[in-house]
């Protein structure tokens, strides 16, 4: 993130930007930058983009960073951050709508066989379709 | 060309002073118009509106406060319900409805004062003459 | 009191033993619950988006069938299926274009459903509905002297418009089972989530969490955790074992469902609860406090 | 003693106002005892030319009801006129224009339209329609013309006194006729009722809040009306703040609300207009989009604030549609 | 028919350029009521208004229009002169022919039709103009002041000092407010107990202010100018005429309880004064506390007491008083720790709010000023702040700024640095504002030499672990999330309005907005005053704010009410809509119309009535009366349909 990065009108109101409206239903420009959304994460640890910045570049267009990044892919929908934003802005859904966005465009992110077999026959069902219902459209 | 009589009823606090600035201000307008000072648009009944078109007027202007500026709070939200139902009820005797207007005009507002009198005056010239039978 | 009662997957599976007890506990407190005769997966997590309503169609075929059994409430014990069934509702109801496209989708289901006529319920909100006296009456194994840590995880309780209870500061569990003559261990995770369904592609992060919120619950000096969620369960239960293969100070706790201790409590006939599915066995703390 | 000479003629009516004379029942009696009744078209056979023949200002007084809408009417009342010393508009349609008024809200064809070949029950596939001139074996007979207006009686001609309601209720009747019998007459152009409007006598008015307002307006039709709730109050569109009293509250006590047949008290000219700026008042709501519904959801202003006074609150006939 | 007079002005050529007066003034000569009509150059200057005032004289005139500039300019110019020849000044009217007519048109032949319709029209109106006098309104000099914080007091003093009566109304039995819990006051960090005691005293000695403390208004009646207000003094049961204020009861009583105004943090007894400088320093018995009151026996205080002053039959007692002016200064609440469920709020003991933090710093407070955690009596060594706790917040607290917060905040980490040399302070914030005089300097000096550490972000967690209470938040400047293990937390609570300000607020009328605060009548130019006449504002109670701030608005409330009360009559204008008694039905359609509440239904009679000080005369219930009994006068219905002919005729 320590590259110059161009901010444009039509990078902030990009068609992407638009589409992740569309989908997630979400008015990102709500949020104050409270970041108390990364810091209730349970994941955020894991994450490359922290929830609050990952809102914060919807508002500034870098969809295209987004799509890239890991950090939907770490969201475990648990909602918390949704519940302690103190603006009502509905971070989990602009994560869901990331993965959309990605899945869309016909790229799968999950693959059954790329879990760990002995894990794979403990798992319970719960686990595995909720995983699925993510990763795969 | 059809020169249009309009009345008009003027805000004392907002709109009647755009009139004012529009003049201070040295910008012009049609003639047609002739206002009446109230103190609040709220003050305009539909009776002195009907009697307006009962004696010719081709059109009637009503100008008020914005919403939130009524000098009496909420004055303008008055005339807003009264011009509201007046505009379906005039209608219904066979008045054309766009007669009737009513617009938020401020003090501040001396070029909108002039830009809605032209406007309005240039409709009702469209309209052309008020048609009706006294009895 | 008569109601619907939708299993889902995994109960009749890896979380068999929720589900006898719950139907235990119930039956106990008088309660008889009709199983849904055809009931569909609901989907499982939730989808969060606004403009694909094919998502929605799986809940909606189970809430259909809920509607045609005739009973308004419908008991959903996996609390997945509770918060994917309700989320459900809050988001198609009073929407009639929304149900309009949905039922489009569905040829074989005749019933018109929009929204309002099922109450979807978790066991909880059924329990304390039926009664915390009535509870506190049926528990024999009343001198156990149990510290009990609640875990509630995320599906009962967020987003808000679904939670059973207070999303920051919930009690219900609590005062459950402060009924059932248990002493609760209040511990400051217990509302967080354990990581989900990551474990499939970040089993990292269920670690991580395993370890935080037993970790929490032990040092507050718990006997016992319960919960509810079968998800929750096989990553707080299961991952136990394996941060204790790398960490040998990590201290272990046994993991039950709620209703396996009320069903404890209330002496009922232990072979419902298929100990052999916990992978930290409870057996012997039970034992101790006398409750085996 | 020669008793003075009275007439009673009808215009465009329903006849409700001949019932109500005949509603003065044993009273009746005393009347006619005290008058010389010369002309009275419902009850007793006279000819245009008995009147014609009378001298000027020779009859009392007439009472003339119903609007005037045809030359025949048009005729009888400048007739009647210039027979009487005292003329006195009796009832709604005479002294408003009343219900026949509203055919003002169209125009004579739209009207000729309707009636001789839009309405589904007609069948009249040549369109024939009434005519004034018509050619029997006889020879060739002549029927009024129905004007393209409908007028007032004052519009017409000039009237001393008016007695108002649909119909006027026969206490006033009976108020009217003494007070003319006895030549203790009141200012010229009274109104023959009382100043106020009708929430003075109303019996409901004590169930009126202290403030007034509505939040959306209820249909009668599909409305439970509770018997002793002000109409208002209760959203239901009811014209007795505008309407003179003294009618007896006829229509409140059966439940239904005032329509407006004693037309405006003294201080107004125009009925429809007024009652519209007092009941857009009371809708409590300061939303434009909230406004718009509500103006919306009242159906057919016009003909219901105008529901008896449309001819004389308006005093034009407008033909604006564009 | 009156005889109207008018006169056209040229205006220089202002008017004269456009209207062709010679036509207008021959075309107006024989229009019906005119009885004279005369232009002249100018006729705002004195040979003008003297050329006026004769033909009044000389004419016999009933009335006059003068066709002139906006009536905004002279209208009052020329009631002034008429009224010089005893012609009433409702009898003059202006027909505004400069701004509306020859200024905005070119074409001179229109330009002088339209001015001859302006004309007629005024003509029109004046011909049914009545002569009318201002309602004059008697003003009562004496003021109402509701709280007996620094906004009260302030605003009190700067009344009293003037030489008028003012009674000071406070619910507490000591006037001081929140300012008397404050220990330092920022930036200028000078002792908050310092500078307003003397404030205290001063109103407390005051000849001519009441004071009324452990009060409360009761009922109100009135308008500006003549309140009538009824004020409760609650039952203290200790007679203060007798009672010295030794102190003797209090020592002796038995029954220690937590003190409100230590926030909970040290003990009062059940018979007290909230705080040492109390004023009146007299105690009051806490029956809800007393031993007696609870079990019949104990009475030590009336034993000890040497001036017989303790009267355990004190009742409620009314005092009815009339006053011109009320200001309202009823202050704020902090928003309670317990609704923080997530910091941990009402359950660890450790986590309180700033104003408790106040107590704990003050040299008067429960620990002299030496900062201990209330769990365990430890000095904190690591100690956390948090800001915009409740505050802008929509989804689950209060959506406004409490203003104070980042002021203060900054200030207790410097003092607690002043106190604990080797104690580490953060803070947890989201701005910083810091806009005020000397602010952005005191805030400067906290991070540079305090070494306070700011954190920018929200805390998300807060949960006791052994004897620390663990603060999980994150640093949004760096990206990442933080966990402080604090042995103190304190947290900066919205501010709210006190508690009963709704009731308050129906009581007097005034309205309040969506977050609980009395609304001002204009936010900008009429900040001090409320929408009822005769009712200011001052302090928290309006928004919040800081001392400075507060102080500066009760000032301004005091100048408001010497302004009322420097009148010897409030005139009123007369053009209010009035009730023909005759006409009116009472149907009550123009009484929710009105913006004033200047119209009620008399049942007994049957009609509505009208008071004329109330209205404002904007003429919205003669327009929503269907029956034509309310009229506006010099405005009224028929005055308005002639206006319209005289326009439209040809």
């Amino acid at each position: 993130m320590t590259k110059n990065k161009q901010i444009s009108s039509h990078r902030i109101s990009s068609e992407d930007v638009d589409q992740l409206k569309d989908i997630s239903g979400v008015n990102v420009y709500a949020c104050y930058q409270c970041g108390n959304c990364s810091s209730a994460c349970p994941a955020v640890e894991f994450m490359d983009i922290p929830p609050h910045q990952v809102i914060r570049m919807v508002q500034l267009g870098f969809i295209d960073e987004l799509v890239k990044s890991e950090t939907p892919w770490i969201c475990a929908a648990c909602i918390t951050c949704t519940v302690k934003c103190p603006r009502g802005v509905d971070i989990a859904r602009v994560m869901e709508g990331l993965r959309q966005l990605v899945l869309r465009s016909d790229f799968e992110h999950g693959n059954l066989c790329d879990i760990d077999e002995k894990l794979r026959k403990k798992l319970p069902q719960i686990a595995l379709i909720g995983n699925f219902r993510k990763t795969i459209l | 060309m059809f020169e249009p009589r309009i009345v008009a009823f003027f805000c004392k606090w907002c709109t009647s002073a755009g009139a004012d600035l529009a003049g201070t201000s040295r910008m012009t307008y049609k003639p047609n118009i002739t206002g009446i000072r109230v103190m609040c648009s709220s003050r305009v009944d539909p009776e002195h509106i009907l009697d307006a078109f009962k004696n010719g007027a081709d059109g009637v202007l009503i100008g008020g406060c914005h919403p939130g500026d009524c000098h009496y709070q909420s004055g303008n939200y008055q005339a807003l319900k009264r011009v509201k139902l007046l505009k379906k009820m005039i209608k219904d005797l066979n008045i054309n409805e766009n007669r009737l207007r009513l617009e938020w005009i401020s003090a501040a507002e001396g070029k909108r004062f002039t830009e809605v009198v032209d406007e309005f005056t240039e409709e009702i010239r469209k309209l052309g003459h008020i048609q009706y039978t006294v009895l | 009191m008569q109601l619907s009662y939708y299993p889902g997957c995994t109960l009749k599976t890896d979380a068999k033993n929720f589900e006898k007890s719950a139907l235990a506990v119930l039956e106990h407190l008088g309660v008889s619950v009709d199983e849904l005769a055809d009931w569909y997966c609901c989907g499982v997590c939730f989808s969060q988006t606004r403009d694909n309503l094919m998502q929605q169609i799986a809940p909606v075929r189970t809430l259909v069938k809920a509607k045609e059994s005739g009973n308004r409430q419908l008991l959903a014990l996996c609390t997945m299926c509770y918060n994917t069934l309700k989320r459900s509702i809050e988001f198609i109801k009073d929407d009639a274009e929304k149900m309009e496209t949905i039922h489009q989708f569905m040829d074989l289901e005749t019933t018109q459903f929009y929204g309002n006529e099922v109450d979807v319920v978790d066991i909880l909100t059924l329990i304390k509905q039926i009664g915390l006296e009535k509870l506190k009456n049926s528990i024999v194994k009343t001198d156990a002297g149990l510290k009990i840590a609640s875990y509630y995880g995320c599906m009962l309780l967020r987003p808000k418009e679904i939670a059973i209870d207070s999303p920051d500061d919930p009690v219900i569990m609590e005062e459950i089972l402060a009924s059932a003559g248990c002493e609760n261990v209040y511990f400051p995770f217990r509302t967080e989530c354990c990581g989900s369904y990551q474990i499939v592609n970040e089993p990292e992060i269920v670690k991580d969490r395993t370890r935080k919120i037993v970790g929490s619950a032990v040092k507050n000096g718990a006997d016992l955790m319960v919960m509810l969620c079968p998800l929750c369960y096989f990553n707080l239960d299961e991952i136990q074992q394996d941060i204790q293969k790398e960490d040998k100070s990590f201290q272990t706790i046994p993991v039950l469902y709620i209703t396996q201790l009320l069903a404890l409590l209330m002496g009922l006939k232990p072979d419902i609860h298929d100990f052999s599915l916990h992978s930290i066995d409870p057996r012997p703390v039970l034992k101790m406090k006398g409750l085996l | 003693m020669t008793k003075p000479k009275v007439a009673f003629y009808w215009c465009a009516s329903c006849g409700g106002c001949e019932e109500a004379v005949v509603d003065l029942a044993e009273d009746i009696l005393k009347v006619v005892d005290a008058i010389d009744i010369v002309l009275w078209p419902v009850a007793m056979d006279f000819k245009k030319s008995d009147i014609e023949a009378m001298a000027d200002g020779s009859i009392a007084v007439s009472f003339i009801n119903g609007s005037v809408r045809t030359s025949e009417q048009d005729e009888w009342v400048k007739l009647l006129r210039k027979k009487s010393g005292l003329v006195v508009a009796f009832g709604a349609c005479s002294h408003l224009g009343g219900i026949p008024g509203l055919a003002n809200l169209s125009s004579r064809q739209q009207l000729l339209d309707t009636v001789y070949v839009q309405v589904p029950t007609v069948n009249n596939p040549n369109k024939i329609y009434p005519q004034t001139i018509c050619t029997v074996a006889e020879g060739e007979l002549e029927l009024p013309a129905i004007h393209e207006e409908v007028r007032t009686l004052d519009q017409v001609i000039d009237v001393d006194y008016y007695l108002p309601g649909c119909a006027p209720p026969p206490n006033l009747i009976m108020d009217a006729v003494l007070a003319i019998l006895s030549g203790n007459l009141p200012e010229k152009g009274t109104v023959l009722a009382l100043d106020k409007s009708l929430c003075d006598t109303c019996p409901r008015k004590e169930s009126k809040p202290d403030k007034l307002k509505i939040s959306d307006v209820k249909r009668i039709s599909m409305t439970i009306i509770p018997e002793d709730k002000c109409f208002l109050a209760e959203g239901v569109i009811c014209l007795g703040p505008a309407t003179r009293s003294g009618c007896g509250e006829r229509c409140i006590n059966a439940n239904m609300p005032c329509r407006g047949c004693f037309g405006p008290t003294k201080a107004v000219q125009d009925q429809g207009a007024k009652f519209l700026s007092g009941f857009s008042s009371l809708f409590d709501s300061e939303d434009e989009a909230e406004i718009n519904a509500f103006a919306e959801s009242v159906i057919d202003p016009a003909g219901l604030f105008y529901m008896f006074s449309l001819a004389s609150s308006l005093k034009a006939k407008f033909h604006d549609r564009s | 028919m009156k005889k109207i007079g008018v006169f056209v002005c040229h205006c220089g050529i202002n008017i004269a350029s456009t209207v062709d007066i010679p036509k207008l003034v021959e075309d107006l000569k024989n229009y019906p009521g005119v009885a004279y009509i005369q232009d002249y150059k100018y006729m705002c200057s004195d040979p003008g208004q003297t050329l006026v005032k004769e033909k009044i004289k000389s004419e016999k005139l009933d009335a006059i229009v003068v066709a002139a500039c906006s009536p905004t300019l002279h209208e009052n110019t020329f009631r002034m002169a008429v009224q010089t020849v005893d012609m009433n000044p409702y009898n003059c009217e202006i027909a505004n022919i400069r701004e509306q007519c020859s200024w905005v048109h070119k074409n001179i032949t229109e330009a002088t039709e339209k001015a001859k319709r302006i004309i007629k029209s005024v003509v029109e109106k004046a011909l049914l103009d009545e002569d009318l006098e201002p309602v004059k309104v008697p003003v009562t000099r004496k003021a109402l002041v509701l709280g007996g914080g620094i906004a009260g007091i302030q605003s009190a003093l700067s009344i009293a000092n003037s030489g008028y009566d003012v009674i000071l109304v406070e619910r507490q039995s000591s006037i001081g407010g929140r300012m008397a819990q404050l220990s330092e006051t920022f930036p200028t960090l000078d002792c908050s107990q310092c500078i307003l005691t003397p404030k205290m005293v001063d109103a407390g000695q005051h000849e001519n202010i009441r004071l009324m403390t452990y009060s409360e208004l009761e009922d109100i009646s009135g308008f500006v100018g003549n309140f009538k207000v009824k004020i409760k003094q609650k039952a203290k049961y200790v007679n203060w005429d007798k009672c010295t204020g030794c102190g003797l009861c209090i020592e002796k009583c038995p029954k220690k309880v937590p003190s409100e105004f230590d926030q909970g943090l040290g003990k009062r007894k059940a018979v007290y004064t909230p705080f040492p400088q109390a004023v009146p320093n007299k105690p009051v018995i806490d029956c809800e506390n007393c031993t007696y009151f609870k079990t019949g026996k104990c009475r030590l205080c009336e034993k000890v007491c040497p001036f017989d002053a303790i009267d355990f039959n004190e009742t409620e007692s009314f005092i009815e008083e009339e006053v011109g002016a009320i200001v309202v200064a009823t202050g704020y609440d902090v928003y309670p720790v317990l609704n923080m469920s997530e910091y941990g709020g009402g359950k660890i003991p450790d986590v309180i709010d700033g104003l408790t933090f106040e107590r704990i710093l003050s040299a008067s407070g429960p620990s002299g000023g030496e900062v201990r955690r209330p769990s365990d009596g430890k000095i904190p060594k690591e100690i956390v702040f948090i800001k915009c706790v409740g505050s802008r917040d929509p989804e689950n607290h209060y959506p406004y700024c409490s203003k104070i917060c980042c002021m203060y905040t900054t200030k207790h980490a410097m003092l607690y640095k002043h106190r604990v040399h080797d104690g580490q302070p953060y803070i947890f914030y989201m701005d910083v504002r810091a806009g005020g005089k000397g602010y952005e300097e005191f805030y400067q000096r906290a991070q540079e030499e305090d070494k306070v550490v700011f954190l920018r972000g929200k805390v998300s967690k807060v949960y006791q672990d052994d004897d620390k209470v663990v603060v999980c938040g994150i640093d949004t400047l760096s990206g990442s999330n933080v966990e402080i293990r604090a042995d103190l937390v304190v947290l900066a609570m919205a501010i709210r309005p006190s508690k009963g300000i709704e009731e308050l607020a129906q009581l007097l009328k005034i309205s309040i907005d969506q977050n609980g605060f009395l609304t001002e009548a204009h936010p900008k130019l009429r900040p001090v005053e409320s929408l009822s006449a005769g009712i200011y504002l001052a302090g928290c109670a309006q928004a919040p704010k800081d001392i400075p701030d507060t102080v500066a608005q009760a000032t301004a409330t005091a100048a408001m009410v010497l302004n009322l009360f420097s009148r010897e009559y409030l005139l009123h204008e007369p053009i209010i809509t009035g009730v023909d008694e005759e006409l009116c039905s009472g149907c009550g359609l123009c009484i929710a119309v009105c913006p004033y509440d200047a119209r009620k239904t008399n049942r007994e009679k049957g009609v509505v009535e009208v008071n004329e000080i109330l209205c404002e005369a904007c003429g919205a219930c003669a327009a929503a009366c269907p029956s034509g009994a309310a009229q506006q006068r010099n405005f009224t219905d028929t005055q308005f349909s002639n206006m319209v002919k005289a326009i439209l005729a040809e």
